[in-house]
C-alpha cells in the first residue's frame, strides 16, 4: 500500500493545573497518496492536536508526545526529527490551513509578505520572482483583484477572502500534504461551499494529499475519500466515505449522522439525541470511551477498550459488539434499535 | 484620519481648562500667602497691595482666575513671585536639563526593556525569565530616592567612576562630560519604566507567541528567530507606545525628586522651589506645563499608535468614549 | 483479527447495562477559590512573598510586644550600629530603630491599606457607573477622571500636603485622591465589555434594575482585575507615601513611617548606611511582595490559565 | 599655576594643581538656586544669596564686637554727637569689574534702591525702626549720612551693605525688573563674574584690578546643589570644596580624616524656641514657665547636635557674639517637680501643644523631637509639624511681615534661629517691639521701653546697660526659651586653607583670604 | 390554521449601529413580518446578516431605529413602565452562546430564581427552591445542580440552565437565538427536543433564529430567510424548502451539504460568486444582485419588495414580479 503518511500509536497529553489531559490516546491510521481523509468527530476529540502534531507544532512543556507514537512520512520517522529539519518539512512537504483565518494571520503584516513568506523559507529566490509566485497563488485560490490584495492586512478582508488566503499560503510552498483543520467552520454555507469546491479543484489540479478536519458530517461526504471518526482521543472508526455513511459500524457513528434532522424527510419527528456529554479527557474511563452514552452497552465495554474489527479494506472499527460472543453479530442499525 | 486627529485635539482643550481650574483651587487653597516671601517690613498697605496686584492674587478666587487665563490665552503664564522673572522664561530656561533627563530616561528605558522583555518571553518559566523578572519587579519596588542615593555611593563614592550629582563639571564643557553626569540620574529615573515595560514586554510577548499566527508561521517553516524578529516584535511594541504615554507622568514626577538627588538644574527642582515658596504663577505655570505635556503624550501616543496599527487606523473614530 | 488475547471474558462480559439514570455529575469540585490557590501555591514565588508580608504585617502588629518605646530617646547612644541588644542599631535621636521600624510599618502599611480601599471603592464605582451609563454620565464621570490623570498628581499631592496637616488619614487621602483614576479606567474599560455580554443583557432582559446589574452582575465580575488593581495601588501607595515622606511631607513626628525614617537617614547615609538600608529593604520587600502577588494573582484568576 | 581640570578625573579640579603662590578653584555648595540674581539688593536673610554674592561685592565695612574691618569705606565719623550725623569716606581708586571708579554715587544709588518699596526688598541696613537713612554727597569720596534718630545698630547694619554700580541701572531705582542688569555681576569684590549656569552654577574669576591685595584663588564657583547628602557625596568626590557640616558624626568623621579640614566659626546664632503669645495656651506666664522647667537644655543641645563645636547651650537672648552679651545669666534650671505641678495648674496637661518647626534648617527636627520628649515626662502632650521655611515664617512673622496685627493661633511652640552677627541686637528687635509688631513670642511692655531706651542710647555705657537689663527682664518674663547657640562648621579639603579667615559666616567676608596649597 | 391571531407584528423595522462619523451599519432595514400566537417564526440566513440584531430587536433588547413592533396590539416603545417590566416576564430569550449568557459568578439557583425575585413570582425563600428544583428537573438537570458554578458545567448542560431561566418567569414569547449553534453535533438534538417538548407543554410562541437550515426546517412553522438587513422571503418551512423562489434561498438550500456521499451532485448546485457585501455600504436596489446569477439592470437600481408571490409565500424578487 502506499501510504504516505503513517500514524502509529500516537498519545499526546497536554499537563494543565487541573492535571494531565489525556489528548490523543493511541490513535493510529494512515494517508495515501493524493487522497483526501477526513477526520471527524466532536469537539474536543483530539482532532486538532493530531494534525498539529503532524506539523510538529506541539507545544513541549505543556503537551508531551508520548513515548512509542510514530509519525512515518514515507517510513521516516517525524517524531525524530531535528528542529531545523522540521523547519524544511514545514510548509514545503506539509502545510496547514487553520479554522480561524482572522486570527490565523498575522494583523500588523501584509498579505503579500505572509504569503511570501512561506517561499522565501524554503527556497533563494530573486523578489520578482517571490511576488510572481504570490500573485499566481492569489489567483489560483480565486482571488480576482491579488495585486490589490498583497497589499492589504487580513482586517481588510472578508472572512472568505482570508480563508483563501490562508489557502494560498499553504500552497506557495508547494507541499505534498495540506492539513486543513476546520477551515470552513466559521463561514457561511454558501461560502463554505465555495471553499470546499476550490480545495477539491486544487487538490486535483496540483495531486496533493489532503487531510480534512471537520466536525461537519456533510462536508465529509462531499469531499473525502476515507474517514477516520474520532471520539475522546481515540479512533472510534475508519473506513472509505462510503462505508462510513452508509455501512456504518459503530454506535458512536451512527448516533452522530442520526443527530442532524434529516432534510429529505422534513417531518417533525424527535431527532435522535446522544444522551450525556463527552468524557473528561483527565479522568478518561478505562472502557470504550463512548461507553457510558452508548445504547448497547455492555459490562465489557465499561471495563475494557475495544479491539479492532476489520471489515474491509479500509473499513474497522474498535467496538465490543462485533465480538463473536456477543450476540450481535450481524449489526445493523435501524432507526428502532436504538432508543 | 485626519479628522480623527482634529476631533481628538479638540478633546484636549476641554480636559486642560479643567484641569486648569481644578489644580487652580487646590493650589489657591493651600496655607500660606504667595506673596509674604515679598512683603518686608516698613511696607505699605497700598506698596502691598500694588504687589498684590501685580501678581494677580487679590481679590477672589474666581476673579484671579479669569485673569490668570487671560494672561494664559495670550501665551503669558504670569510673572514668578519668588523669582521675580517671567515663567514661561524660568520654565523655558529649565526645560533643556529636564528633557535631556526625561528623554535619556526613556531612551534607556526602551533599549533596555524590548531586548529583556523579549528575551524573558521568550524563555517564559525558565531560569532567565526568572531572573529578568525578580528585577524588573526589583526595578518596580525600589524607592527612586533610595535607589539613587545608593547607587550614588557605589559608582561615585566608592568607585569613583562617575560624578555624584550635577549636569557638567565646572568649567568642562563637552558631550562626554555631560554623558557622564547623565549616566546615574537617568538610569534611576529609567529605573521603574524600564521594569514596567520590561513587564509588559514579557507578558505580551508570551501571549503573542501564543497566537494563532505565530502557529501559522511556523507552520510556514519560520524559524523561531524569524517569528520573534517578524512577527511577534512589532505586534508586542504596538502597546509599547501607548504605555509609553502614560508613563510620561512617571517621568515628569520623578524628575521632581531625581533631579534634587542629582543636583539636575532641571524644571522639577524649579516646581519644588514653587511649591515652597507659594508661587503661585509658577506653580500654576507647571501645572499647566506638565499637563499639556502628559495630555499630549498621550495624544501623541494614541495617534502613533493607531498609525502603527494597521487595524486601528481602519476603525478610526469609532470610539468618541 | 482478535487481539483480546489477554483480556479475559466471562460469559457476563456481554450483558447489556441498562442506561442508567442520569448519574450524578462527573467529579467537576474546581470552584474558582480554589484553583487561583492552586496556582499560588504552584508558584514559589508567590508563596515567599506571602510569608514575607506575612512576617512584615505581622510584626507590625506585634510592635507593641518591643521591649523599647519608639520614641524613647537615648541621646547619649544615638546612630549606633545594629547590635545583639538593638537589631537595627539607634537612630539619630538614640530611638531603637527596630520598633521604629516595626511601628513604621504599622504606619506604612495602613496608608497603604486605607488609600487602597479608598482608590478601590472610589475607582470602582466611578469607572463601573461611567461605562454602564454610557453617555453623558460616561462622558462627565471621564472627563473628571481625566483630570485626576492629567495632573501632575505629585506636585498636587505636595501642594495638598501643605494644605492638610501631615496626619495619617490626611496621607490615605491624598494618596487615594490620585490612586482611583488608574481603577476607574480599568474597572470602566471592563464594565464597558461586561455590559455587552449576554448574562448582563439577560438579566437587563429579565427586568433588573441598573443597580442590580451593576453591583450584582459586572462588579462581581470584575472582581479579579480589582483585586489585582487593589494590591497594585498597595504597593503604589506605599512607594507614594515613601516618597513623599522623603520630600519631608510625610506623617507627623515622632511617629515613623519607613519614608520619613529614610528621610532622617539620608542625612546620615555616608556614615551610618543601615539607618537607611533597613527601612528601605522593608518597602522594597512589601511593595515587590505585593506587586508579586498582584500579578500571581492575575495569573492565577486569567480563565485561560486554570483551564 | 593655574587651576583647571587637567588632573586626572575631570570632576576633580576642585583640587586640581594650584601653584605656590595660589591659583586653583574654590567651589562652594549652596542649596538654593541662586543663580537668577547677581545684584546684591535682596540678600536679606537667606544664606545662599549671601554666600553667592560674597566673592563678588564687598561691604562697606564690617562692625564686630572686637574690631572693624574696612572694605570699601575707609573711614566712618560722627559728625555731631546727637548720634545721628555721620560722613563716610571710600577708598580711593577703587574700580567696578567693569573698569568704571567706585563712587559716592553708587553708595547713594545702593540705598536709594533699597528704600525704594518697588523693589520689595528689605530695607533693614538703611532704614532704622521705620524712619530711612538719608545721604548726600559730599564729592566723589564723601558722603553725609543723616538718620531720623540715633541707632544703636547703625554702624553694624549699613556697613554691611553691599553697593552695586548706578551706571549699570542707569541709575533708575527700580531694578527688581531689569532682568538682564540684575545678572550682569558688576561687583567690586576680590572676584568677578565668568559665567552664570542657569540653575547650575556661578563662575568667578580672578579680578586683578582689586583695590586691595588680588587673590590668591584662580576662581569661586558657586554650585546650586540642595540635597544635602548629594554635597556630601560631592565634596568627597572633589565635585565641591567645602560643605557645611551640622551633626556630630560627620564632624567627628571629617575630623579624623586627613583629607579634609574642619573649621569651627561661631556664627552668633541664637536657637530658641518661640512661646505663641496668642496663643490662648500660652497666655499665662506660668504655662510657659512650666515649659521652661520642664526642658533640659543639656540633653537637647547634646541630642539634637551633638557636640560642642556645632552648638553650645544658650541661656540668654543674646549670643556670646554679641556686644551687650550678659554673661552672668544662667538659663533656665530644669524642675520637673515644679513643671508638673505649674502644668496642671494651668491646665496644659489637658491639652495638645501644637509645635511648629522649620524643616529646611538643620538640627530643627531633632531639637523638636526631644522637646515633643521631654514635654511628655511632665505629662504635656505635644504634636510637632515640620513646615518648609516659608510657611513657617508666615507663622511665626505673619504680623511683621504684612504690617498688620495677625492673629495666629494654630501653633502653641516653635523652634526658631536668629542670627546676631551684627553686633548690635537692635535691629533684630525692631521687628519684636514695633509698635504692633509682636512676632511669636511674648514682649512684655517693660522689655519694650527698655529696647527703646537701649536703641536709642548715645553711649556704649548706657547700651550696655539697657541690653543687660533686658536680657534680664525677658527671662523673668518667659517671653522665650533660649537653646542654642550654634557654630558654623565647615569641613573643606585639606589643600584648601584660610577659610577660618573669612571671619564672617555664612556671609564669607573676604574670599581673599582662601588659598589652595598642594 | 384559519383563526390564527397575530401576537407580534413588526412593520419596517430599522436598526442601524452608527460607527462613529457618518458612517452606519444597517444591520436590520426595513423588516416587516408578522408571528401568530402559538407559532414557531424560523429565521435563517448567513452570519452576520441581522438575525440576532432583528431579534433582538424585535423583543425590545435594543432601540429600534425606525419603524415599530406590536406586541399584542401595543407598541413595544410606547410601554409605560409597568407594561415594560410586564413585557420582559412574558418575552424572553435564550442565547447563541451558553458560555457567555450565564454569569459566572453566581449559583445556578441564584441565576434561574434572579427573575423571579425581579417579577416577584415567589412569596418565599422556600417556594423560591422548589420552583427552581421543578425546572431544573424540567429541563433535564438534577435538583442539585442548583449548587454550582456554571464553570462547571457543559455547553449542552448550561444551554439547559439558559433555558430554566427564561421558562422561570412564565413567558409566553420566546426568542431563541441560535441556542445550538455553539453546541457538538452530539448535544444539539438533545437541547432541540427539549425546546420541542415545552414549547408544546407551554403552548409559547416562539422564534427560532439559526443558520443551520436543517434545524429550522425542523422546528419552525414559518421560515423567513435574511440576506443583509432584510427579509427575503418568508413562507411556510415545508413550502419555503420544497419551493424556494429567491435566488439567495435557492443557492443557500443548495449548498447545504448533505451527509449522504454523492447527494450532492445530484441536486443542482447553484455557485454563487464573491463575497457578501459590507452592511456598511450595501449595493443600490436589490441586496443580493452583487452575487445573484438572475441579476437583471432592474436589479441593480430598484429594491425589490416582499411580496406574495404564491399565498402565504412572500418574496423580494424581480423575477416574480410579473405574477
Ligand atoms: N495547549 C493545550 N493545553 C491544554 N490542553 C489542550 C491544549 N490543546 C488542546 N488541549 C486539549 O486537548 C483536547 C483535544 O483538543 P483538540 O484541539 O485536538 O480538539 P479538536 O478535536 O480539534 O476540537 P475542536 O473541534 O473544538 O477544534 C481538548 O480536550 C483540549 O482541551
Ligand atoms: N452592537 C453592535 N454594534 C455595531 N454593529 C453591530 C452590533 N451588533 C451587531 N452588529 C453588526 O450588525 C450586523 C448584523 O449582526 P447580527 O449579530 O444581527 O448578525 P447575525 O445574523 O446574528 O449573525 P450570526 O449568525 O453571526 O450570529 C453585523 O454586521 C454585525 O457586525
Ligand atoms: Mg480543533
Ligand atoms: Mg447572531
Amino acid at each position: 500500500m502506499d501510504d504516505l503518511l503513517k500514524i502509529e500509536d500516537l498519545k499526546i497529553s497536554y499537563y494543565t493545573y487541573a492535571g494531565e489531559v489525556q489528548s490523543v490516546r493511541g490513535v493510529s491510521f494512515s494517508v495515501r497518496k493524493g487522497e483526501t481523509l477526513a477526520i471527524v468527530g466532536e469537539s474536543g476529540c483530539g482532532k486538532s492536536v493530531t494534525a498539529k502534531s503532524i506539523m510538529g507544532l506541539i507545544q513541549v512543556p505543556p503537551g508531551e508526545i508520548k513515548e512509542g507514537s510514530k509519525i512515518l512520512l514515507k517510513g521516516k520517522n517525524l517524531l525524530e526529527q531535528s528542529e531545523k529539519e522540521w523547519e524544511s518539512y514545514r510548509g514545503a512537504r506539509c502545510a496547514m490551513v487553520f479554522q480561524d483565518a482572522l486570527t490565523a494571520l498575522n494583523p500588523t503584516m501584509r498579505i503579500g509578505k505572509q504569503i511570501a513568506e512561506n517561499i522565501t523559507n524554503h527556497q533563494k529566490a530573486g523578489k520578482d520572482e517571490v511576488k510572481k509566485r504570490v500573485l499566481e497563488m492569489l489567483r489560483l485560490v480565486g482571488i480576482a483583484d491579488a495585486k490589490g490584495c498583497v497589499k492589504k492586512y487580513p482586517h481588510e478582508l472578508s472572512g472568505g477572502m482570508r480563508q483563501r488566503v490562508m489557502i494560498a499560503t499553504a500552497l506557495a510552498g508547494n507541499p505534498e500534504i495540506l492539513i486543513a483543520d476546520e477551515p470552513t467552520t466559521a463561514l457561511d454555507v454558501t461560502i463554505q461551499a465555495q471553499i470546499m469546491d476550490l480545495l477539491a479543484e486544487i487538490q486535483q489540479k496540483l495531486g496533493m494529499t489532503v487531510i480534512l478536519i471537520t466536525h461537519d458530517l456533510g462536508v465529509v461526504a462531499n469531499s473525502a475519500d476515507r474517514v477516520v471518526v474520532m471520539y475522546s482521543g481515540k479512533v472510534v472508526e475508519t473506513g472509505t466515505c462510503t462505508e462510513i455513511f452508509e455501512k456504518h459500524k459503530h454506535p458512536y457513528t451512527w448516533a452522530l449522522l442520526k443527530a442532524a434532522p434529516d432534510m429529505e424527510l422534513g417531518s417533525k419527528q424527535k431527532l435522535v439525541a446522544i444522551e450525556g456529554t463527552p468524557p473528561d479527557l483527565i479522568l478518561p474511563p478505562k472502557g470504550c470511551p463512548f461507553a457510558e452514552r452508548c445504547g448497547h452497552c455492555m459490562k465489557i465495554c465499561l471495563e475494557t477498550e475495544a479491539p479492532r474489527y476489520t471489515f474491509s479494506k479500509d473499513h474497522s472499527v474498535f467496538c465490543w459488539l462485533y465480538h463473536p460472543e456477543s450476540g450481535y453479530t450481524d449489526i445493523t442499525f435501524d432507526e428502532g434499535e436504538i432508543e | 484620519m485626519r479628522n480623527y486627529i482634529i476631533k481628538r485635539f479638540l478633546q484636549l482643550i476641554p480636559v486642560l481648562i479643567l484641569v486648569s481650574i481644578f489644580s487652580f483651587l487646590i493650589i489657591h487653597a493651600a496655607p500660606g500667602d504667595p506673596i509674604q516671601n515679598y512683603v518686608k517690613p516698613g511696607m505699605s498697605e497700598e506698596q502691598i497691595q500694588t504687589i498684590r496686584e501685580e501678581y494677580g492674587v487679590d481679590g477672589n478666587i474666581v476673579k484671579q482666575y479669569v485673569a490668570w487665563v487671560g494672561h494664559v490665552v495670550r501665551g503669558d503664564l504670569g510673572t514668578s513671585i519668588y523669582k521675580n522673572r517671567p515663567v514661561t522664561e524660568l520654565l523655558a530656561e529649565k526645560l533643556p536639563a529636564t528633557l535631556i533627563l526625561m528623554g535619556a530616561a526613556l531612551l534607556i528605558s526602551l533599549l533596555v526593556s524590548i531586548p529583556l522583555g523579549l528575551w524573558a518571553g521568550l524563555k517564559k518559566n525558565k531560569m532567565t525569565d526568572n531572573i529578568i523578572s525578580f528585577l524588573s519587579y526589583f526595578g518596580i519596588s525600589v524607592p527612586q530616592f533610595w535607589l539613587a542615593m545608593i547607587l550614588i555611593i557605589i559608582f561615585a563614592l566608592t568607585l569613583e567612576i562617575l560624578p555624584s550629582g550635577g549636569m557638567r563639571t565646572v568649567n568642562v564643557d563637552t558631550t562626554w562630560d555631560l554623558l557622564r553626569h547623565l549616566v546615574l540620574p537617568a538610569v534611576v529615573l529609567s529605573f521603574s519604566n524600564t521594569a514596567v515595560f520590561t513587564r509588559y514586554i514579557r507578558s505580551s510577548t508570551i501571549s503573542q507567541l501564543e497566537e494563532d499566527y505565530v502557529l501559522t508561521a511556523r507552520s510556514k517553516g519560520t524559524s523561531r528567530y524569524r517569528i520573534l524578529t517578524r512577527h511577534v516584535l512589532k505586534n508586542c511594541l504596538l502597546p509599547i507606545i501607548t504605555l509609553v504615554g502614560i508613563n510620561l507622568a512617571g517621568l515628569v514626577c520623578g524628575s521632581f525628586v531625581i533631579e534634587s538627588v542629582f543636583s539636575w538644574p532641571g524644571i522639577g527642582r524649579l516646581a519644588m522651589d514653587a511649591v515652597n515658596s507659594r508661587d503661585y504663577p509658577l506653580i500654576m505655570g507647571f501645572t499647566m506645563f506638565s499637563c499639556t505635556i502628559l495630555i499630549l503624550g498621550n495624544f501623541l501616543a494614541d495617534i502613533l499608535y493607531a498609525v502603527a496599527d494597521p487595524r486601528i487606523k481602519q476603525g478610526m473614530g469609532k470610539n468618541n468614549g | 483479527m482478535d487481539k483480546n488475547q489477554t483480556i479475559r471474558i466471562d460469559k457476563h462480559s456481554f450483558d447489556k447495562v441498562e442506561k442508567k439514570e442520569a448519574r450524578a455529575e462527573t467529579r467537576y469540585e474546581r470552584s474558582v477559590f480554589r484553583d487561583v490557590l492552586r496556582s499560588l501555591r504552584e508558584n514559589k514565588l508567590a508563596i515567599v512573598c506571602c510569608v514575607i508580608l506575612a512576617i512584615i504585617i505581622i510584626a507590625s502588629l506585634l510592635a507593641p510586644l518591643c521591649p523599647y518605646d519608639p520614641d524613647e530617646q537615648d541621646v547619649l547612644s544615638k546612630l549606633q550600629p545594629p547590635s545583639t541588644k538593638h537589631w537595627f542599631g539607634m537612630d539619630e535621636l538614640g530611638r531603637d530603630y527596630f520598633t521604629r521600624a516595626l511601628y513604621g510599618g504599622r504606619i506604612s502599611l495602613t496608608v497603604g491599606f486605607l488609600s487602597m480601599i479608598m482608590s478601590v471603592v472610589i475607582g470602582t464605582v466611578i469607572g463601573t457607573v461611567s461605562g454602564y451609563m454610557g453617555g453623558k454620565v460616561d462622558a462627565f464621570l471621564m472627563r473628571f477622571t481625566d483630570i485626576f490623570m492629567s495632573v501632575p498628581s505629585f506636585l498636587l499631592m505636595v501642594v495638598i500636603n501643605a494644605l492638610f496637616p501631615p496626619k495619617v488619614y490626611s496621607m490615605v487621602i491624598i494618596l487615594g485622591l490620585f490612586e482611583w483614576c488608574q481603577i476607574a479606567r480599568i474597572t470602566r474599560a471592563e464594565t464597558l465589555s461586561l455590559k455587552e455580554r449576554d448574562f448582563v443583557l439577560a438579566a437587563k432582559h429579565l427586568g433588573a434594575s441598573n443597580v442590580r446589574i451593576m453591583f450584582r452582575h459586572i462588579v462581581p465580575n470584575m472582581s479579579s482585575s480589582i483585586i489585582v488593581a487593589g494590591s497594585l495601588a498597595v504597593a503604589r501607595a506605599i512607594l507614594t507615601e515613601s516618597t513623599l515622606s522623603f520630600m519631608g511631607l510625610g506623617v507627623q513626628l515622632p511617629k515613623a513611617s519607613w519614608g520619613t525614617m529614610l528621610q532622617g537617614a539620608q542625612v546620615y547615609i555616608m556614615d551610618t548606611p543601615w539607618l537607611a538600608v533597613f527601612p528601605g529593604i522593608f518597602i522594597v520587600a512589601t511593595v515587590m511582595s505585593f506587586n508579586i502577588l498582584g500579578d500571581a494573582l492575575r495569573n492565577a484568576l486569567e480563565p485561560k490559565m486554570t483551564k | 599655576g593655574c587651576g583647571g581640570n587637567q588632573s586626572g578625573k575631570g570632576d576633580k579640579q576642585a583640587s586640581g594643581s594650584g601653584g605656590e603662590g595660589g591659583g586653583g578653584t574654590f567651589i562652594v555648595p549652596v542649596n538654593a538656586d541662586t543663580t537668577n540674581c547677581l545684584t546684591p539688593y535682596d540678600a536679606y536673610g537667606a544664606d545662599d544669596r549671601l554666600m553667592t554674592y560674597g566673592p563678588c561685592y564687598d561691604p562697606l565695612f564690617i562692625v564686630n564686637k572686637d574690631e572693624t574691618r574696612w572694605y570699601l569705606a575707609e573711614s566712618l565719623e560722627a559728625v555731631a554727637d546727637d548720634g545721628c550725623h555721620y560722613q563716610m569716606k571710600l577708598r580711593d581708586g577703587m574700580t567696578w569689574h567693569d573698569g568704571e571708579p567706585i563712587t559716592v554715587d553708587d553708595v547713594i544709588f545702593s540705598i536709594k534702591v533699597l528704600q525704594d518699596g518697588s523693589n520689595a526688598t528689605d530695607a533693614s541696613n538703611v532704614r532704622y525702626d521705620g524712619n530711612d537713612l538719608t545721604a548726600e554727597k559730599i564729592d566723589d569720596l564723601t558722603v553725609n549720612l543723616t538718620l531720623a534718630q540715633p541707632y544703636s545698630a547703625f554702624e553694624t547694619e549699613f556697613g554691611r551693605l553691599q553697593i552695586f554700580p548706578e551706571h549699570v541701572f542707569d541709575g533708575n531705582t527700580h531694578i527688581i525688573d531689569n532682568t538682564e542688569a540684575l545678572t550682569k555681576g558688576i561687583g567690586s569684590g576680590p572676584f568677578k563674574l565668568k559665567e552664570i549656569n542657569a540653575g547650575e552654577s556661578i563662575v568667578y574669576e580672578k579680578y586683578d584690578d582689586y583695590y586691595r591685595e588680588p587673590a590668591s584663588l584662580d576662581e569661586v564657583v558657586i554650585k546650586v546643589m540642595p540635597d544635602e547628602s548629594a554635597q556630601e557625596a560631592a565634596l568627597q568626590s572633589g565635585e565641591i570644596s567645602m560643605m557645611r557640616i551640622t551633626s556630630q558624626t560627620k564632624l567627628e568623621k571629617y575630623q579624623s580624616d586627613d583629607e579634609y579640614t574642619v573649621y569651627n566659626i561661631p556664627e552668633g546664632r541664637l536657637n530658641y524656641m518661640a512661646y505663641n503669645y496668642q496663643s490662648p495656651n500660652m497666655k499665662d506666664i506660668n504655662a510657659r514657665k512650666a515649659i521652661a522647667l520642664a526642658l533640659n537644655n543639656e540633653e537637647i543641645v547634646q541630642g539634637a547636635y551633638g557636640s560642642e563645636d556645632l552648638a553650645i547651650p544658650a541661656t540668654n537672648f543674646c549670643s556670646p557674639e554679641n556686644l551687650y552679651y550678659n554673661d552672668e545669666m544662667k538659663g533656665y534650671q530644669q524642675n520637673i517637680e515644679e513643671a508638673k505641678k505649674l502644668a496642671e495648674e494651668t491646665g496644659l496637661t489637658e491639652k495638645t501643644l501644637h509645635y511648629i518647626y522649620n524643616q529646611n534648617r538643620p538640627n530643627m527636627k531633632e531639637t523638636a523631637q526631644i522637646v515633643q520628649q521631654q514635654l511628655k515626662e511632665i505629662g504635656v502632650s505635644v504634636e510637632i509639624e515640620g513646615v518648609d521655611s516659608s510657611a513657617f515664617f508666615q507663622h511665626l512673622f505673619a504680623s511683621w511681615i504684612t504690617g498688620t496685627p495677625v492673629e495666629d493661633t494654630s501653633w502653641d511652640l516653635a523652634t526658631n534661629g536668629m542670627d546676631q552677627l551684627n553686633a548690635d541686637p537692635a535691629s533684630k528687635l525692631t521687628s519684636w517691639t514695633g509698635d504692633n509688631l509682636e512676632i511669636g513670642f511674648y514682649v512684655s511692655p517693660e522689655t519694650k521701653e527698655l529696647w527703646k531706651k537701649a536703641s536709642q542710647a548715645l553711649t556704649t555705657e548706657d547700651r550696655d546697660k539697657y541690653y543687660k537689663e533686658l536680657q534680664v527682664q525677658m527671662n523673668e518674663d518667659y517671653s522665650m526659651y533660649p537653646m542654642a547657640n550654634t557654630n558654623y562648621v565647615i569641613a573643606a579639603r585639606k589643600e584648601f586653607t584660610g577659610l577660618n579667615e573669612i571671619m564672617r559666616v555664612p556671609i564669607f567676608e573676604d574670599y581673599t583670604k582662601i588659598h589652595m596649597t598642594n | 390554521m384559519e383563526e390564527r391571531k397575530p401576537l407580534l407584528e413588526v412593520r419596517h423595522l430599522k436598526k442601524y449601529f452608527g460607527l462613529g462619523g457618518k458612517k452606519e451599519l444597517k444591520a436590520v432595514d426595513d423588516v416587516s413580518f408578522v408571528i401568530y400566537k402559538g407559532e414557531t417564526f424560523g429565521i435563517v440566513g448567513e452570519s452576520g446578516c441581522g438575525k440576532t440584531t432583528c431579534g433582538r430587536t424585535c423583543i425590545g433588547v435594543y432601540d429600534a431605529t425606525g419603524g415599530e413592533v406590536l406586541y399584542d396590539g401595543k407598541d413595544i416603545r410606547k410601554q409605560t413602565k409597568q407594561e415594560r417590566k410586564e413585557f420582559t416576564r412574558k418575552v424572553q430569550m435564550i442565547f447563541q452562546d451558553p458560555y457567555s449568557s450565564l454569569d459566572p459568578r453566581l449559583k445556578v439557583h441564584d441565576i434561574i430564581a434572579e427573575g423571579m425575585q425581579i417579577h416577584h413570582l415567589v412569596s418565599s425563600k422556600k417556594e423560591e427552591e422548589t420552583m427552581v428544583q421543578r425546572l431544573l428537573r424540567q429541563v433535564g438537570l438534577n435538583p442539585e445542580h442548583a449548587g454550582r458554578y456554571v464553570h462547571e458545567f457543559s455547553g449542552g448542560q448550561r444551554q439547559r440552565i439558559g433555558i430554566a431561566r427564561a421558562l422561570a418567569v412564565d413567558p409566553e414569547f420566546l426568542l431563541c437565538d441560535e441556542p445550538i449553534s455553539a453546541l457538538d453535533v452530539s448535544v444539539q438534538a438533545q437541547i432541540i427536543n427539549l425546546l420541542v417538548r415545552l414549547q408544546k407543554e407551554r403552548g409559547l410562541t416562539s422564534v427560532f433564529i439559526a443558520h443551520d437550515l436543517s434545524m429550522v426546517r425542523h422546528i419552525s412553522d414559518r421560515v423567513g430567510v435574511m440576506y443583509l438587513g432584510k427579509i427575503v422571503e418568508l413562507a411556510d418551512s415545508q413550502e419555503l424548502y420544497s419551493h424556494p423562489m429567491h435566488p439567495y434561498t435557492q443557492a443557500l438550500l443548495s449548498a447545504i451539504p448533505l451527509p449522504k456521499p454523492g447527494k450532492m451532485a445530484s441536486v443542482n448546485r447553484i455557485h454563487l460568486q464573491g463575497e457578501p457585501p459590507s452592511p456598511v455600504s450595501p449595493p443600490k436596489g436589490c441586496r443580493f444582485c452583487t452575487r445573484c446569477i438572475h441579476a437583471s439592470k432592474q436589479c441593480h437600481q430598484e429594491e425589490p419588495e416582499l411580496m406574495e408571490t404564491v399565498p402565504g409565500h412572500f418574496t423580494a424578487c424581480h423575477l416574480y414580479k410579473k405574477k
